[in-house]
C-alpha cells in the first residue's frame, strides 16, 4: 500500500531539523515504548513486516504528525488487539482482565543480550537462480497493493540497474501477511536522478538506489 | 497551531499509554519490565554510533579489515563484537573523492542499529524521508555540508533488511593517527553520509 | 509540488462515508468561512491557482485531518498575511491595526449575484496551434516541482491517449505564482487502469481521464 | 483517538477564528459582511443539484437541447440560467448502456457549483479522492451502486478548469413523464456519478 508512510519525493514536509546533542531517549516513555515493542515482539505473534504494515495502515494524518514511537506504541496495541493479547477495553481500563496467551515466551532479562546479538537474519535458500544478473537493465512493476511492500511509489515504473545482487531473502509483501517466507532474490537497483525526477532532478549525475526483490522488477 | 511537536497533554497522556500497556502485559505475564530495564540500558548506555566509528577507524587504517569488509560486511563488523537486531545484513559504503554516499530509510526507520544505535528523530521524520532521495543536496546544506563541485551523490533507500554504514573520507592531517584517535573524528552523521568525519581540531 | 493535495491512488483514508440530506453548510462559520474567501478573493492579491497553491502548501498531517473549509480558512489567512493585508498579530489579537490595502475593491452585496454569475473563465487566445491531435498517443512528464502542478503524481510518467482538446487555458504552473496567464493547449487524456495500477487494476477494461496541460505532455 | 471529526474545542476554535478574520477585513474596509450573507444565501437557497437536475430532465426530453449540450455544454447549460463561477467550462458526460461515468478532484474539490451547488463533504474528503481513481467500483458499491455485468468505468479527474456533469440514464418506466417530473428522479449523486437516477417510486 502506498501509504502515509511513503514518503520519497513527496513536498510539503519543510525543513529537516537536526538536534544538537540529541540524547538516545527524550523522556523515558520512549525507552519504555521501545522495550514493550521490542519485548511484545518476542511473542511471536507477528513478524516485523507485519509490525511494519500495522504501523503505515494507522491514520496518515496521525502517521505523519505523531513521533516515532508514538507511532510504533499505536501499532503495538493494535497488533496486541488482533492477536488476542490485549483487548481495546483492557487498553483503556488500563487493567489484565485474562491471562496472556504466550506466558511461556515472556522475554527474561537475562536473555535480552542474547536476542538482541542474535538478531533475526532473513537470508534463505533460493527456490531457483536469480533472473537478473549485475548490469543488467530493469523496469520496476507498478502494481497498486492493499497489502504491504517495501517497493516505493517514487521507484514504481521506472528504468533502473541492477548494482548488486544482496542474497536470498524472506519476501515482507508475503511475509507481513502470514504467508510464511516465500524467500526472493533481492537487488540493489539504481536509478539516476533524471530517472526518477525528470527535468526536477536536483543535479543529474547523482543517483538512487533501492534493495528490490525479484517481484518487483520485471526486463526493461 | 501547526507545531511539529506533541503538546503537553498529548505528552501526558502517551506516558499513560505506555505505562498503562506495560502494567497489563506484565499481569498477564507476558513482558518482564527488568527485560524492558536492560533493553534501555543496552541502546543507552553501550550500542551507539561509538562502535561504527570504530569500525570506521579500523577501516581507515587496516588493510585488511577494509577488505574484509567489502568482502563480507556482516561477519568483519560482528568480528568486532558489533552484530545482531537491525545489522543483520550489512553493506558499507564508501566515499571517496567524486562520489558521496547517503542512506535514507524512505518507508519506515531502517537504521543500523547494532552499529549506529538508535536513529535520531530527524532520521525517522517526514522532511528528510521525504526528500533525501529528491534532493539530497538540499538536505546536506541543512547539515551544513558543502560537497566539492562535481561530486555525485548517491542515495542508498533501505527498503529492504540490508543496513548500510557510510565510510567517510579519512580526514586530512591524521597521519599516523592510532584508530582510537581516529575513531574521535567519526560523527554519527557521517556514517548516514549526512555529514563528513571532523577534521583535526575542529 | 506532489504534497499532502495529491490524493489519487494513495491508500489508508478508509471508507467513503456519503452523510444523508447533507446540508449545505454543517456550521454557520462555514458559510462565512466561504463567503470570507471569496469576498477577500475579489479584492484581486491574488488568483484562484495561488490560493490552490496556497492551501496544498499546508502542513501535510493538517490537511489531512481538517475539514475543508478549515483548510480554505488557514490558507486564507496565509494569503491575507503573504499580501500585506492582514499580520499574523493582528489575527492573534482579532483586531485590525491599519486601513485595508485595497477597499476601493471590496465586494458589495449588491454586486455579489453579477459577480457570480460572471465567474473566471480561463480560456485564452492561443499562441500557437495544438501539438497533439485526438487519438494521440502521449506520454506525461514526470517533472518534480516545487511549485504548483495540476499533474496528478498517479499520473506521471503514464502513456495516454487524447480524447479531447478542451481549448487553450490560464497554466497554473505559471498563473499560481504571479508569472501570468502563460495559456497553453488544454487536453483530455485517457489512461486505461492497468496502465496506472498495473496488476493491482480493479478492472482492467476501467479508464480515468485527466485534464492536462500541453507542458505537462511529450510525444510517446 | 483518530476521530475524522473535529472535536468541541476544535470547532469553538474554528469559529472564533472565522469570526476574527472577518471583523479585521470588515473593520479595515475589505469585505462586506453583507456581501457575505448574500453569497451564503446563494449556495443555501438558490443554487444546487436542483439546477442540474432540470439541465438533465431537459437532455433526457429536448433532443435539440441534448445535441446543444454535446455542441457546447457550458452555452446550452448557461441558457438555462446556470452559469459563471466553477462552471466557467462546463462538459457532460453521458452514461449508456456499458458506459458509467464518474467525477472527482484528486487534487482539491473542483466542482461544477453553478449547476451542482457547493460540494458535499464526502467529495473534498481524503478516502473519496484517492480512491475513486484506482478502485471506482469499490466506492461505488459503499453508495451502494452495483453496475450491470460488464459495465466499463470512466472516471474524469477535475484537473484543470473544465467542470463536469455526469448524464444518467434515464430511467424505465418514465415514458412521456414531463421534464419537471424527470427531474424529481435525478439525484446530486447521480450527476457526480456516485449514484444512478432515481426509479418511479422508489
Amino acid at each position: 500500500m502506498i501509504g502515509p508512510q511513503d514518503l520519497g519525493g513527496r513536498g510539503g514536509f519543510g525543513p529537516v531539523r537536526p538536534e544538537d546533542n540529541e540524547p538516545v531517549f527524550h523522556a523515558p516513555w520512549e525507552g519504555r515504548a521501545l522495550g514493550l515493542t521490542l519485548t511484545a515482539g518476542a511473542l511471536g505473534h507477528w513478524t516485523l513486516d507485519e509490525s511494519r504494515h500495522a504501523r503505515e495502515c494507522l491514520p496518515p494524518a496521525f502517521y505523519l504528525d505523531a513521533s516515532y514511537y508514538d507511532i510504533w506504541l499505536t501499532a503495538l496495541e493494535a497488533l496486541l488487539e488482533r492477536h488476542g493479547e490485549v483487548s481495546a477495553e483492557e487498553r483503556v481500563r488500563g487493567e489484565s482482565h485474562r491471562p496472556g496467551l504466550r506466558p511461556e515466551r515472556r522475554l527474561k532479562a537475562s536473555e535480552v543480550a542474547a536476542v538482541l546479538r542474535r538478531g533475526g537474519p532473513v537470508d534463505r535458500e533460493p527456490r531457483h537462480s536469480p533472473q537478473f544478473k549485475v548490469g543488467e537493465k530493469v523496469m520496476t512493476r507498478r502494481d497498486r497493493t492493499p497489502g504491504h511492500t517495501r517497493l516505493p511509489g517514487y521507484a514504481m515504473g521506472k528504468t533502473g540497474e541492477i548494482v548488486a545482487i544482496r542474497g536470498c531473502h524472506v519476501f515482507p509483501d508475503a511475509h507481513a501477511h502470514g504467508r510464511g517466507d516465500e524467500p526472493e532474490w533481492l537487488y540493489a537497483v539504481a536509478f539516476t536522478a533524471s530517472e526518477l525526477w525528470g527535468a526536477g532532478a536536483e543535479n543529474a549525475q547523482d543517483d538512487v538506489m533501492i534493495d528490490a526483490f525479484e517481484p518487483y522488477l520485471c526486463h526493461d | 497551531m501547526h507545531d511539529d511537536h506533541p503538546h503537553d497533554n498529548a505528552l501526558s497522556d502517551i506516558e499513560a499509554r505506555v505505562k498503562a500497556l506495560e502494567t497489563i502485559l506484565v499481569d498477564k505475564g507476558l513482558v518482564d519490565p527488568a527485560a524492558i530495564d536492560e533493553i534501555i540500558e543496552t541502546y543507552a548506555e553501550r550500542v551507539g554510533p561509538k562502535n561504527g566509528a570504530q569500525v570506521v577507524a579500523r577501516a581507515w587504517t587496516d588493510p585488511d579489515f577494509a577488505a574484509a569488509l567489502r568482502e563480507d560486511a556482516t561477519t568483519a563488523i560482528a568480528s568486532m563484537g558489533f552484530e545482531g537486531r537491525q545489522a543483520e545484513h550489512m553493506e558499507v559504503l564508501w566515499n571517496a573523492p567524486g562520489v558521496h554516499n547517503m542512506v535514507v530509510c524512505t518507508l519506515c526507520s531502517c537504521y543500523p542499529w547494532a552499529v549506529l544505535g538508535l536513529p535520531p528523530v530527524w532520521y525517522k521524520s517526514p522532511p528528510y524521508r521525504s526528500r533525501a532521495v529528491a534532493e539530497p543536496r538540499a538536505v546536506l546544506s541543512e547539515f551544513g555540508v558543502t560537497l566539492p563541485e562535481g561530486t555525485r551523490i548517491r542515495v542508498w533507500d533501505s527498503t529492504a533488511e540490508v543496513r548500510y554504514l557510510v565510510i567517510p573520507e579519512r580526514p586530512d592531517g591524521t597521519e599516523g593517527w592510532p584508530s582510537d584517535r581516529l575513531a574521535t573524528l567519526v560523527t554519527r552523521d557521517a556514517m548516514i553520509g549526512t555529514g563528513l568525519a571532523l577534521a583535526p581540531g575542529a
